[in-house]
């Protein structure tokens, strides 16, 4: 028997935490900025944000293909300037992961953001502080549990894209193949052994995470219950 | 000196008030949703009025005619929140230095240490505020509120969420606090009357985005310009009067037909009304002007005095009871007697 | 409608526009109507093998067939190899790769295959570059379609410049085309085979017959299938 | 030019509606269960309903067609006891898309459920009502909002599903060929057209479904402000 | 006649009171957390205790032993929650008609109509909670808990979340309505005394999860048993006693080296304390014993009375002195006099 290649499992858990960290670099301060504002722009980039939910991931692949491609002025203009593609590399596979995950975490960090006391940013600014500095010392940290657990929910989303990250990326053994893409190739060439040792080792993972991810929420539960004796 | 006069307009709400705060405690006093907290919020710039202007000690915070509108992190404010609003995940220490960012760090300990010091909290410094009791937090707030040395301290009902235990000893401890360590205007917002007559020198009566009424305590408590503000600070007994009339003796007021010997010279505005607090009202045994036949209608026990309900011929009206004048009061046959003295004219 | 009657038959993705006129050209002659599902060998044998209530199975491939013939879901004596495919470099016409060592070429960044590990036409593809001997130098260009449809649309949205694709795809499509040698790959044998579960057992026949039928063929020709000659 | 075959589009609506059916009569009981237990059991099932979401819809498929095919006990009990399959039909469509789906729905209702002052549930008991008919009379019309979005979730999960609904119902033109799948199909199949169609159809669809959760959202809003006001 | 005797232990929480609870309201005392809604809920079966016994006129509704428990729809016992915790998608009638469920619907309709009646909504029937005042929402939660007619009525801080302005206005509708209407037992939570002893009858102190002292509502208020009952009620002079004598005239009570006659000949065990109410003090010209010099350190002026901080040269004390009383009290030199049928023992 071949040894099991460990590659598409590493190459997942890479993909699963770059996408999580743009998901994160981009997807917070959106969380933020949809959490204060009501205006017409507000709610028109807040259904952008939910529409990769409601697309097909295979078609999204897709139009994320035709957009970043090697044809598009976006592909083009990273291609001439960067020498790397978007597509049919990591890269790809992470920009795929994270649309398809990131709206995940801005509901969630928006929601979050959404439950602090006002009083608390209003005390920081009336003690002179900044607006981004108020976010940073403030927000975040108060926050920070919903913020966590919606990244969790892109960490697993990023994990388990597979129409997406195949359209974009491509499945190019020890480059852009993920677990998901090799679970599926493994099932289709008759391989059902390689297959469900796959899925175990992703079951696993997936397992630990959600275990991860409950006693995040626990605790979240215990926090607010401290500041439900405080108020007391 | 702090002047406010101020507009801010929403869909089912309109403030427009205009006072001036001097030295002292100045209680902002009024029911829920009446625009207290909206009016420190403006003090503080965090909600921009549409019109007015907002003048401490001559800086001027806000001037719609002038477009100036000084920032929070500028003006120097020190508010406290309801419920203190101290930030859950930092330290005391660290809640305390809060407002001092920027400073020199050694100049920042120092400061720190001297005002954990000041509220007794030495051996707490690293606590966190739900490890602490309702009175520590409170003086955690004060502190990081007083550290950068504010102008004009806001009170935003800090006791509304209080035990009613606790209230009175935090009160007594906010209070000498703020006696010992600030010299400024402060103003108290609250919707509890006891508790501004407690801690409050001057008044601020608020009533559905208005002031109704301003001034030192006493007078305010005593002499309530109208209907609404006397209902507010506990008058029971308001009559409306039919008509008055100018004697020599005093003023005549004519209520249910019977006729009220009234020291009072100042008559408002009609609809017009005679007030007397429930407090001012004496059982006499001789006949003189002002008395009547009673009955006691309902009598409820209260810790200090008794609170009767009684009625005459041609009206009901609220009467306190000291417990030891009880026993006198039931054993001869007496007369309500409404002193002319301390009857008064109000508004409708 | 007599929709019981309508025949449903999984087809592997090489046959998309092939099979889409011969089932016209069978309905209209048999008055049988005739649906496809399209997708990859490896997934139809898949959903075969779970109950998929196809009546025909046309793989791109034989072992496929064998497979299920030992699963015993194969109507016995009705499978045969039906066709060979050929497959040939496609390339957006502004770019020329003529020959597979065109492949080598500095302005050739990425070349599309078929997934090799269970896609017919990517192992052939695979078997085409390595006979030329440039399958080490052009192996960490590949970027692999997980069906050779897929395969075809990176060629055709310009991601990558060339591919190795099934002659039958191109047809309509505006990528430059250059068929390979057929002595570069092992033959590309298709096998089709009726299902045992079919309820339509002699329509089922009908259209195997007519796939193999001199119409049929011509169909199949035109899309660039070569015929098996002991048919 | 051939007219747009529109049977796709409503067999996605059909199994989106009906998958989301499933997801009412099985997620809402569920989510109101976990809103309530704390125990271990509800642990582990809670950990159960998140799994759809990490693993890869594709490989979910494969093993709900493994699990529910005509081979397994359990297709084998629903073929011989109602005569029909429960794979490749819509009612495989159905299955796959409720799985995929059905998580989302208990996470937004049992967040709901447990936004409900315990006091009105009280006072239902105390007023001789029995849980069942307080589950009907009392939670769900306070919480319809809450199970309403969970439910809007669902049917565009659904309705965008493409890996576990290709595997488990197949693409079997005008019987199991599903939106998301004839649209990859189109894609594939070089007819841009006719892709781009059926795109534009499906997302004005998900515009209109957005829309309609986005009202829903704000009326929530708008109602825990009355109930605010209530408490003041 | 209510006979409660639960435990039921929580991981930093035990309740462990026994009571009773006869017609007339009964005020459960205590501050936050200390078991009074936990109580409550036991006793209408929404918790059930670890062990113990809730008979209600004999019909038992938990024994630990007998493994009766009763369920909570089966217990006839009226609720009102904080909040009053009405149905707030369901109208004024249908939140009355709650609890009717399965009776025939000519009955129904006729109950809520009289219902409607007597609480003055003729004209809110269709109108939903968010849409009354908060005394109107109070009349409805009322009405939905007593058309079922029960044996019982378990009130839980009904005023608590009532705005200062509205409150005594409820309370007084609340209390006049349930003299009105039932007949019944009624327990009553609070947390707030003066609240408590507006309406109560009776009181039960709480304090951790322990019936601390229980009794008609006067002789708790005038004689709480130890110092946290006497700190919960408002007792702020608590003197330790370093030791007593029993003398002829009544025993005599050492305290910082002085001496204090005391007639009250009930002594607790130790710590002993000695304590008077801050009303009860007097001031006196004569040179009596138990009298002794005094300083005014700090005085506040309150709507009724003052409040002065006294010293003497052996202890401080608060006393409450009537404003009638003011001038006289500053006009002469008079001294502090602590009578001594007013002082009472307690436990430490
Ligand atoms: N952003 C806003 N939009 C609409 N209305 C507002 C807004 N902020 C305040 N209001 C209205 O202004 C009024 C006054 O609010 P404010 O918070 O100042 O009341 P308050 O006197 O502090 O009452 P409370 O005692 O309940 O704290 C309220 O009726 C409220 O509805
Ligand atoms: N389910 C529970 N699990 C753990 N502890 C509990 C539970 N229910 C109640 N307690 C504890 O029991 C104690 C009493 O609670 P209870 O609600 O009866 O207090 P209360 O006297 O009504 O206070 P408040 O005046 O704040 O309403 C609290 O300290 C609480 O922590
Ligand atoms: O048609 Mo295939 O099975 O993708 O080569
Ligand atoms: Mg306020
Ligand atoms: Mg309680």
């Amino acid at each position: 028997m071949e040894p099991l290649n460990l590659f598409p499992f590493f190459l997942s858990l890479k993909v699963a935490v770059a996408a999580t960290g743009l998901a994160a670099v981009i997807g917070i301060p959106l969380a933020y900025y949809l959490s204060r504002s009501r205006g017409k722009i507000a709610d028109f980039v807040d259904t952008l944000t939910t529409l990769p939910v409601i697309l097909p991931p295979t078609v999204l692949g897709y139009y994320l293909l035709v957009l970043l491609g090697r044809q598009s002025p976006i592909g083009k203009f990273v291609e001439e300037t960067f020498g790397t593609t978007l597509v049919f590399t990591p890269l790809g596979a992470v920009i795929a992961a994270f649309v398809v995950a990131v709206p995940f975490l801005i509901k969630s960090a928006r929601a979050a953001f959404a439950s602090i006391d006002p009083n608390l940013i209003r005390a920081a600014k009336v003690l002179g502080r900044s607006d981004w500095n108020i976010f940073l010392v403030v927000i975040l940290p108060l926050s920070w549990r919903g913020v966590a657990s919606g990244l969790m929910l892109v960490f697993a989303r990023a994990l388990g894209d597979f129409g997406a990250t195949l359209m974009v990326a491509g499945n190019i053994p020890n480059e852009t193949l993920t677990m998901p893409v090799a679970i599926y190739d493994a099932l289709l060439a008759g391989n059902h052994r390689l297959a469900n040792a796959l899925v175990m080792i992703m079951t696993v993972v997936s397992v630990s995470l959600l275990y991860m991810m409950k006693r995040v929420e626990k605790r979240m539960i215990r926090g607010d219950g401290s500041h439900a004796a405080r108020k007391d | 000196m702090l002047h406010v006069k101020i507009k801010k307009a929403f869909p089912h709400f309109m403030l427009d008030v205009a006072f001036t705060a001097e030295k002292g405690i100045t209680g902002i006093l009024g029911p829920s949703g009446c625009g207290k907290s909206l009016t420190l919020q403006c003090i503080a710039g965090l909600e921009t009025p549409d019109e007015g202007l907002i003048v401490l000690n001559d800086r001027p915070f806000f001037d719609s005619r002038q477009r100036v509108n000084v920032k929070p992190k500028d003006r120097k404010i020190g508010y406290m929140f309801q419920n203190y609003a101290l930030f859950p995940h930092l330290t005391v220490q660290q809640n305390i230095a809060f407002g001092l960012k920027g400073k020199p760090k050694a100049e920042i300990e120092q400061k720190v240490a001297e005002m954990i010091k000041k509220i007794g909290l030495q051996n707490y410094e690293r606590h966190y505020p739900a490890e602490l009791s309702g009175g520590q937090q409170q003086r955690v707030a004060l502190a990081r509120t007083l550290i950068v040395e504010p102008d004009v301290l806001l009170l935003d009902e800090p006791f509304s969420a209080v035990d009613h235990y606790m209230k009175q000893a935090l009160e007594q401890q906010l209070i000498s606090f703020i006696q010992e360590h600030f010299t400024g205007i402060v103003l108290f917002v609250t919707h509890n009357i006891e508790e501004a007559d407690r801690l409050c020198d001057r008044i601020i009566m608020y009533h559905e985005g208005k002031v109704i009424q301003s001034g030192p305590k006493e007078d305010v408590f005593a002499r309530p310009v109208n209907v609404t503000a006397a209902r507010m600070i506990g008058y029971e007994n308001l009559f409306p009067v039919d008509s008055i009339e100018r004697r020599h003796e005093g003023m005549v007021a004519f209520i249910n037909g019977i006729e009220l010997l009234v020291k009072d010279v100042n008559v408002p505005p009609s609809p017009l009304f005679l007030s007397v607090h429930a407090n001012h009202l004496l059982f006499v045994e001789d006949d003189r002007p002002n008395t009547f036949d009673y009955e006691i209608v309902q009598t409820r026990t209260r810790m200090n005095h008794f609170d009767v309900m009684i009625k005459t011929e041609h009206f009901m009206l609220q009467a306190t009871v000291a417990k030891k004048d009880w026993d006198s009061l039931l054993a001869s046959k007496k007369k309500l007697y409404l002193p002319p003295e301390h009857l008064f004219f109000l508004q409708g | 409608k007599n929709e019981p009657s309508t025949l449903k038959v999984a087809a592997a993705a090489d046959l998309t526009l092939a099979f889409q006129e011969i089932g016209k050209r069978f309905e209209a002659k048999t008055g049988t109507p005739v649906v496809f599902s399209f997708g990859s060998t490896g997934q139809l044998a898949e959903q075969i093998k779970n109950g998929a209530p196809f009546d025909v199975f046309a793989a791109a491939n034989v072992q496929a067939i064998d497979e299920l013939k030992k699963e015993h879901l194969i109507l016995e004596g009705t499978e045969h190899v039906y066709a060979f495919g050929r497959i040939g470099i496609a390339a957006k016409s502004d770019i020329s790769v003529r020959t597979l060592n065109d492949l080598l070429k500095e302005n050739v960044k990425k070349i599309a295959i078929a997934n090799p590990d269970h896609a017919p036409y990517g192992l052939a593809a695979k078997q085409a570059l390595q006979k030329a001997g440039i399958w080490e130098q052009v192996k960490n260009k590949l970027v692999y379609g997980k069906n050779i449809a897929d395969t075809l649309a990176y060629v055709e949205s310009g991601n990558a410049e060339a591919g190795i694709v099934a002659l039958s795809l191109v047809k309509t499509s505006d990528v430059h085309f250059q068929l390979i040698n057929e002595a570069m790959h092992e033959p590309i044998q298709q096998a089709v085979a009726v299902m045992k579960a079919t309820k339509h057992r002699e329509a089922a026949k009908q259209f195997v017959a007519f796939l193999n039928s001199s119409e049929g063929r011509e169909i199949m020709k035109k899309y660039g299938f070569s015929i098996p000659k002991e048919q």
